[in-house]
């Protein structure tokens, strides 16, 4: 595999999970955006894997089916039975509409260029031009938890956050020690399901997992 | 040699939980195992400080994984002496305490799991494992905080998780640029993300990316430590939570947030020299003294009212940090008066709500009357949270004052002596209310759970003696810690 | 005749003067209201009566009221032993200067007012709260008057302030000087207790001032008191006449000098006392909440003369 | 020295032990009591030896705190004279407070306040003791913090605890500003006050009038200056009143025992402006501390009041010296400091003595409003004798020690005239023409509270059934008494002493101005003499000689008793007698616009005819300027600003979590703009 196939590669990867972050924005139901995150996380670990066969590194395969398993499968079939148990309303009206929130997303990709330019410049890595849109993307995640009203909602941006940083994190240092990154996949796993308990727990004390409601604790 | 007080220091809390998870609340054996878990942890870690002090640094597992260096040894004291403490005083099946068996089950475990990802955050050489126990810390402690569900538990576990977890994982990306810096330049290593190593090759790095690299840890670990504009999710959570468990949080977990910012501080510093990350602390420090000096004024429940004063000294240890070696000294020395009287204070407070039923300020009067020795307790915190002269905070916040002036920074510390003075007002005035006047009809006096009260006395009598005459251990401990971070 | 003597002689001679004083005054005021009035010597008469009869003393009343005559005439007959009546250098001039003899003053009014506030009736306490309010007002005027006369005798005693009035004769006429006289003789109307202040003939409860302190005395306190009050009038006509017209003051203790100097002082303040005299026959007693703007006059007047002496030196 | 350093440590922490240690009973008070009596002589030994040896003492742990500082302490002659005033008045004080301690007998009060009392006395005594920042600032604090505990002993009113709400605001804000003054002087240097004389050299006049306006808002706040003197005439009735006395008789001193430290002896004077500043603010504390004072009618706020006006006059005092230093005339600069020293003894003495006649009167009676008190020295002769004998002493009476002092300040103020710049001339004159104004106005507020309170018909039945207090309390208030006298007639040996330890401040080389000749004071260039010595004994045999004289030849005839003149009436009753309030009356009228009085009368008819009266309520009340204009105002403008910050704390997620991002985006973008190197 030549550096430069590897590289149109990478970026095409981070392209993919970059759309499947702005489908989020897009969207407005909540079985389209668990489809969304689904996609974002099969195309992650394809990244991954082809950026294990280029480096020849077993560890980034593992790390690839993790990937595939946990956040492929396994958070999906659990976000599907929230869906199902919470009913599938539509996010009527989140704080900001589609049009300027896909607007926002945009800008936000724009910064993450700006941001990462001294990235790009200082390494040599082929994989190193996906960069900027793996922080476009921690940026638009972002914007999807402040911008929801869905407890839910709020979960799957945090979830594609995660996403981004572990896409950062391949494209940039092929591959963070196995400690580690086993380590963030059980935080991941464990943050996510300490979450779903709580978004129960919203649904029975708030009768709605609307993160509006929640605003009795001021000053 | 080295491994025995790392098993003990690190297995007794997972012993705990494993202990509280098995046997059932009720028997008297359980508590007892569950308190003797947490003694050990704190002798192990009180076996660290001497260790440090006679000049080891001990190292533990496969690629120089664990590391305790004096910083790590005083901040693992500290986990260990507040895990101890809500060990012992923690929610149980006493006669006045309404606590269900099965939370007690559920808090013994949580709470042994959150002192165990703590001290492994504390002694963890690998800039990685560290953001790994971090996070962990939350997840520990958010599934505790909604011991008793009630609308606003729920409320505050929710926001403390949401924004500590996005929070945790903007310093993962800050952890991953360094990372990626180390990597571009020495290619991949095994041992890369240990903290010594990226400290050696620190004065190589590229300025820009561990500038970027270092907004975001700050932006990261600030929100675990509680620092403005991060600070929101501090006054819920800590007001919501059981007291045992807010002491924990209040007293130690942002403190172990502020040890990641100076492990990384010390980093940067080396990289880019201190005045790009001193400027980033004075701002972050100054602006969560101010939002909490002006937030304390008008307070209605005085468990908010410690949270706030939380922020408000975690903002002064910040600005501490940036203020030079004396600057790194005071803070230091801050951090340990702060978690003594911060969990002191969070216990008493616990025995007033389950006394008067209510945190409202306002209906708190004539503590000292009806509790002479929690009211005294209680007391003794609040002046020693003021940094009034027999407790130690006196001498770090005229250290730290005389530090910011020695630096030339005279306005800066003008604005900081009239925000505390500010806050100080304010925080007497409350404590004012509530120790004197007539006591509510009605409401029962005298002490309750006796032998409660020892350890929080103990706590006291040691604030005493810190701000009486420095015991030379602290100082010397103090000492090496300015060499690491202070440069 | 030794100088240590000169002390309680002048003190005698004051004491023999002052009811002489008072009868004088009032008789100048009756013959001017063309009255025939009483003799001036009536006082000695009523002091020699009043030394005679029986004290009265109230129930509600306690020791201090026994004590009260004693401290203010005694506090009065100290202030003549520093004041120079006959000649300059006085042999107790070291032992206090104006401000001490300023004080002895107010020691006197002090016990005076407590004294009408002892027995109990309201028009001792009306008494006590009006005499203490003038005496209050006329404290600053009498300060800055005693500095301005200090400052060009580069001394406040008061044997300085006359042996250098005596040196130089023109510094009488200065305009500090001039300006001190007013404001001092106006300070002297209120504390004594002449008319535009208050009225001494009158026994009207509600417009007397020092009568209503001394209302419940009776005998031989009454007489004391009295006595008393005239001493005080007399020493600030001394004062007034010696400070600012020297002349006449005897140089050396020798009999001559010393029987001149009785004269000359005897002369002024039979002048002084026609003044007064001719002063309360013309103008009616001011309302007690006016009198502060009479006040605020003469303090204005002594702040002239202070700010006269040091400007033009 | 070191011994008795120690002996005095050791007496007051021995007095605090005893009172924890020995429950609630009788022993407990007067081991306590002891403790303090102990640790007090050996406070006046020190001084003593300090101030007539010229022992130096000095005892220094550098590395007590580690790298934060040391404890020093040194002892100078300045220091030794506020020892020495601390001691004097905590000795009676002590005494007087075992007696009054029965009050609290069985109750846990009494271990409070015995405890806290040793403590503050311990930390007062420290103060001039302190010879480094730290140490300074350490028992600084520690006497404020065991004052404020002593103030909130009777806790259950409301206005006690509003009045320890005050009290600690005003101590931390005071607190903030010494620490700024001092750390801005040492400005990272070593602690010591002789590092810090050196330091103060170099530094640049800016920085030097910064610390010298800190050091007067820290040490004017404490001593009760009139901006910030809100807090005095609320603790000081609020605590008992042995504490009143300390507090009023030496805690207040140490603002003035601060400012001298810090203007005179560590900055080593300064530009005019200083000295005229401190003048100004001396007099007007003076006028509108009596001014107030006069508007009382509560015994204790009175005295604290009075505090305010007597801390004007000393004042009044530092501000002539620090003013004269800066225009070069040393010899009126010695005088007006030794004026300002002596009065600071002076009213220590007699103010300590009259909160302890005010406690008694409390103690017997139950009340402080004067209104219902009255005919006292009948059933409290002894509290009636010395409580005169401090009137006297307050208001300038001549054989008493407030007169000498009161003589000493119009002789200090009056070289001014004579200044160089007619702006310090006519500043010199108003504040003489103030100063007089004030010293009629005291007495005639000393006559209003001794004779109302203690003359004439009893006003309630309490006031008619008072009994004498007991021994321990007389003893401590005699003691003060015959300190006034002692003072007074001593000056001729006390001046010249003073004068000698405050002319090296002044920069006088070698001898200072001898201020006596034999028995007489006198006044740089022999400007004015007068002898205190023998103006008391001619008065004594002035009035002796009359007594005698009356007794010789006036009639023998017995003293008749009988009824008061009432025109006629034959009943007399209380409610005829003149009020606090009435005696005031004419002041409140004339001063109408400083006071502003608001008055409501309300009068209800009798139901049958409109021209028969059932009752007249007459309430009326002076504006207080300070409270409303310049304290209300900040208050609120900080609570306004505090709602704006609470407002941040919405209670919804979604602007929590946009406050981090946008704080992220904010530093990114300052990072990129910026653009590091």
């Amino acid at each position: 595999m030549s550096p430069e196939l590897v590289s149109q590669l990478s970026v095409g990867g981070s392209t993919l999970v970059l759309l499947a972050g702005l489908a989020m924005l897009w969207r407005r139901g909540v079985r389209a955006h668990i489809g969304a995150f689904t996609a974002q996380s099969v195309a992650l670990a394809a990244t991954t894997a082809m950026v294990g066969w280029f480096t020849g590194d077993w560890q980034l395969w593992a790390v690839a089916a993790l990937l595939l398993l946990i956040k492929g499968v396994g958070i999906p079939i659990l976000l599907a039975r929230m869906a199902r148990r919470f009913g599938t309303e539509r996010e009527l009206e989140p704080y900001v509409n589609t049009a300027t929130s896909l607007l926002v997303g945009g800008l936000l990709v724009l910064l993450a260029y700006l941001v990462t330019a001294p990235l790009v410049s200082v390494s040599q890595l082929p994989t190193r031009t996906g960069m900027p849109l793996a922080m476009g993307l921690v940026f638009v995640s972002l914007f999807v938890i402040i911008s929801r009203k869905k407890a839910l909602t709020q979960v799957l941006g945090f979830l594609m956050l995660e996403n981004a940083v572990a896409l950062l994190a391949v494209l940039g240092t092929h591959g963070i020690p196995i400690i580690v990154e086993i380590g963030v996949f059980l935080d991941v796993a464990l943050g996510f399901i300490v979450m779903q308990v709580f978004v129960y727990q919203i649904h029975e004390t708030f009768e709605s997992i609307d993160v509006e409601q929640l605003n009795r604790l001021r000053e | 040699m080295t491994a025995a007080p790392f098993l003990a220091l690190l297995l007794s809390p997972i012993l705990a939980a494993a202990g509280a998870l098995v046997l059932p609340p009720r028997w008297r054996a359980a508590s007892v195992l569950h308190a003797g878990l947490g003694l050990i942890s704190l002798l192990a870690a009180l076996r660290f400080v001497a260790l440090v002090l006679d000049g080891w640094t001990p190292t533990w597992g496969a690629t120089v994984l664990f590391r305790v260096d004096a910083l790590s040894a005083l901040l693992a004291a500290c986990v260990a002496f507040v895990a101890a403490l809500a060990a012992l005083l923690g929610p149980r099946l006493g006669p006045d305490d309404h606590y269900t068996p099965a939370q007690v089950r559920r808090f013994r475990v949580f709470s042994s799991l959150f002192a165990f990802t703590m001290l492994v955050a504390v002694t963890a050489n690998n800039v990685g494992v560290m953001w790994i126990a971090i996070e962990a810390t939350t997840i520990a402690s958010a599934v505790i905080v909604p011991l008793t569900v009630t609308k606003a538990s729920v409320e505050a576990s929710w926001k403390y998780i949401l924004i500590g977890s996005v929070g945790i994982a903007l310093a993962f990306v800050g952890t991953v640029l360094g990372y990626f810096d180390f990597v571009t330049l020495v290619g991949q290593r095994e041992y890369a993300l240990n903290w010594t190593v990226l400290l050696a090759n620190a004065p190589v790095l590229h300025p820009p990316v561990i500038q970027l690299a270092f907004v975001f840890i700050l932006i990261g670990y600030g929100t675990k430590a509680g620092l403005a504009p991060m600070h929101t999710w501090l006054p819920d959570a800590h007001s919501e939570a059981p007291s045992a468990l807010s002491a924990m949080m209040s007293g130690v977990l942002l403190a172990v947030a502020l040890y990641a910012i100076v492990r990384w501080k010390a980093v940067v510093t080396a990289a880019v020299g201190h005045q790009f990350p001193n400027r980033l602390l004075i701002g972050l420090g100054l602006l969560s003294l101010a939002i909490a000096a002006l937030s304390l004024v008008i307070q209605r429940q005085y468990k908010r009212l410690l949270a706030y004063s939380s922020i408000e000294h975690t903002g002064l240890m910040c600005l501490g940090l940036a203020l030079g070696p004396l600057g790194v000294f005071a803070s230091m020395l801050h951090l340990v008066n702060h978690t003594l009287a911060k969990s002191m204070m969070f216990f008493a407070s616990g025995r007033i709500l389950d006394r008067y039923g209510s945190p409202e300020i306002g209906r708190v009067s004539g503590l000292l009357r009806v509790m002479p020795w929690t009211g005294g307790l209680f007391a003794a915190g609040m002046i020693a949270l003021l940094g009034l002269p027999p407790f130690g905070m006196f001498l770090s916040k005229f250290a730290l004052v005389r530090a910011g002036f020695a630096d030339g920074k005279g306005w800066l510390m003008a604005a900081v002596l009239a925000l505390l003075a500010v806050a100080f007002v304010s925080l007497l005035a409350h404590l004012n209310r509530m120790l004197y006047g007539p006591a509510p009809a009605g409401i029962r006096r005298g002490e309750s759970g006796g032998w409660a009260v020892v350890p929080l006395v103990a706590c006291a009598t040691m604030l005493v003696v810190l701000g009486i005459a420095v015991p030379a251990p602290i100082t010397e401990l103090l000492d090496r810690i300015v060499e690491i971070a202070g440069r | 005749m030794s100088p240590w003597l000169l002390g309680p002689v002048q003190a005698a001679m004051a004491l023999l003067l002052a009811p002489g004083l008072v009868g004088a005054i009032r008789w100048m005021k009756a013959r001017l209201q063309n009255r025939s009035g009483a003799p001036p010597w009536q006082p000695y008469l009523e002091l020699r009566k009043l030394f005679a009869k029986e004290v009265v003393v109230s129930n509600n009343a306690s020791w201090l009221f026994r004590a009260a005559p004693f401290i203010v005439f005694g506090s009065t007959v100290a202030v003549t032993l520093l004041v120079p009546l006959l000649a300059v250098p006085l042999p107790f001039d070291g032992a206090g200067d104006l401000l001490v003899v300023v004080y002895l003053l107010l020691l006197g009014t002090f016990f005076l007012a407590l004294a009408g506030l002892d027995p109990g009736s309201p028009f001792g306490g009306m008494g006590a709260s009006r005499e203490m309010t003038v005496a209050a007002l006329a404290e600053p005027t009498m300060a800055l008057a005693i500095f301005a006369l200090a400052w060009s005798a580069g001394s406040t005693n008061l044997g300085h302030i006359a042996a250098r009035m005596l040196a130089t004769p023109s510094e009488a006429l200065a305009p500090g000087h001039v300006l001190a006289f007013a404001a001092i003789f106006i300070v002297t109307l209120a504390e004594t207790g002449r008319l535009p202040v208050d009225n001494p003939a009158t026994h009207l409860e509600l417009t007397m001032i020092h009568e209503a302190m001394v209302l419940e005395y009776s005998g031989r306190y009454l007489a004391l008191i009295e006595w008393a009050a005239a001493l005080k009038l007399l020493v600030f006509f001394t004062l007034l006449g010696n400070l600012f017209a020297p002349w006449g003051i005897a140089a050396a203790l020798t009999p001559g000098a010393l029987l001149w100097a009785a004269l000359t002082l005897a002369l002024k303040l039979l002048a002084l006392g026609g003044v007064v005299a001719l002063v309360e026959t013309h103008i009616a007693k001011l309302r007690l909440f006016r009198v502060p703007e009479l006040l605020s006059a003469s303090f204005i007047l002594a702040l002239l003369a202070v700010t006269a002496s040091f400007l033009l030196r | 020295m070191r011994a008795l350093f120690l002996l005095l440590i050791a007496g007051y922490v021995s007095g605090a032990a005893a009172a924890l240690a020995l429950g609630t009973g009788a022993l407990s008070r007067w081991a306590s009591a002891l403790g303090a009596i102990v640790g007090a002589s050996a406070g006046l030994a020190l001084a003593a030896g300090a101030c007539i040896r010229g022992a130096a003492f000095s005892l220094d742990a550098p590395g007590f705190f580690g790298p934060v500082g040391g404890m020093a302490f040194t002892l100078d002659p300045l220091g030794a004279v506020f020892l020495a005033l601390t001691s004097l008045v905590a000795a009676p004080s002590a005494l007087y407070g075992a007696g009054y301690a029965r009050l609290w007998e069985g109750r846990p009060a009494l271990r409070q306040v015995g405890f806290m009392l040793n403590v503050f006395l311990l930390t007062m005594s420290l103060v001039p003791l302190a010879g480094g920042t730290l140490t300074f600032l350490l028992v600084w604090e520690g006497m404020s913090l065991s004052s404020y505990f002593l103030v909130m002993t009777e806790s259950d009113q409301p206005e006690v605890v509003s009045a320890g709400q005050w009290y600690l605001a005003m101590t931390q804000i005071g607190l903030a500003c010494l620490l700024g003054s001092f750390l801005l002087l040492q400005s990272g240097g070593p602690g010591g006050f002789s590092a810090l004389r050196a330091a103060a050299l170099t530094l640049p006049p800016g920085t030097r009038d910064a610390v010298f306006a800190l050091a007067l808002i820290g040490f004017g706040s404490k001593a009760g200056l009139i901006p910030l003197h809100v807090w005095l005439p609320r603790a000081h009735p609020a605590a008992p009143s042995h504490v009143s006395a300390l507090m009023s008789g030496a805690m207040i001193k140490m603002g003035i025992y601060g400012l001298l430290r810090v203007s005179l002896d560590l900055l080593g004077g300064g530009p005019a402006w200083w000295g005229g500043l401190v003048l100004a603010l001396g007099a007007v504390s003076a006028l509108l501390g009596v001014l107030y004072a006069l508007m009382e009618h509560d015994l204790k706020s009175l005295l604290a009041y009075h505090s305010v006006e007597n801390i004007g006059l000393i004042t009044m005092g530092v501000g002539a010296g620090l003013l004269f230093g800066s225009l070069q005339m040393p010899a009126a600069a010695t005088l007006a400091l030794v004026a300002a020293l002596y009065h600071t003894v002076n009213h220590a003495v007699f103010k300590g003595l009259l909160f302890l006649g005010a406690g008694a009167v409390l103690h017997a009676t139950g009340m402080r409003d004067m209104n219902r008190l009255g005919g006292l020295i009948r059933g409290m002769p002894w509290t009636a004798a010395l409580f005169l004998v401090g009137s006297a002493a307050i208001s300038g009476l001549p054989p008493l020690n407030g007169f000498v002092s009161e003589w000493l300040l119009f002789q200090s103020l009056l070289p001014g005239i004579g200044a160089p710049s007619p702006l310090v001339a006519v500043l010199m004159v108003l504040s003489l023409g103030m100063l007089a104004l004030t010293a009629g106005l005291c007495a005639a507020c000393f006559v209003k509270a001794f004779g109302i309170t203690f003359l004439a018909i009893p006003r309630s039945p309490e006031a008619a059934a008072a009994h004498e207090a007991s021994w321990s309390m007389r003893a401590g208030m005699v003691v003060l008494a015959v300190a006034c006298l002692v003072l007074s007639i001593g000056a001729f040996e006390i001046v010249p002493r003073l004068s000698s330890f405050v002319a090296p401040l002044v920069g006088v080389a070698g001898s200072a101005p001898s201020l006596s000749v034999g028995l007489a004071l006198q006044t740089p260039g022999g400007f004015a003499r007068m002898s205190p010595v023998l103006v008391a004994a001619g008065l004594a045999l002035v009035v002796l000689t009359a007594w005698l004289a009356v007794k010789a030849f006036a009639s023998r005839r017995p003293v008749r008793v009988g009824e008061t003149w009432g025109c006629g009436r034959v009943v007399q009753t209380p409610r005829m007698e003149y009020t606090a309030t009435a005696f005031a009356e004419p002041l409140r009228r004339i001063f109408a616009a400083v006071y502003r009085p608001s008055e409501d009368v309300s009068i209800d008819f009798h139901p049958d005819s409109r021209y028969f009266v059932q009752s007249i309520s007459y309430h009326s009340a002076i504006v207080p300027w300070f409270e409303r204009y310049l304290y209300a105002p900040v208050i609120s403008r900080v609570r306004s600003w505090s709602e704006r910050v609470l407002a941040l704390q919405s209670g919804s997620a979604h602007a929590y979590l946009t406050y981090l991002v946008l704080a992220l985006v904010l530093l990114l973008g300052w990072l990129v703009v910026t653009g590091q190197p």
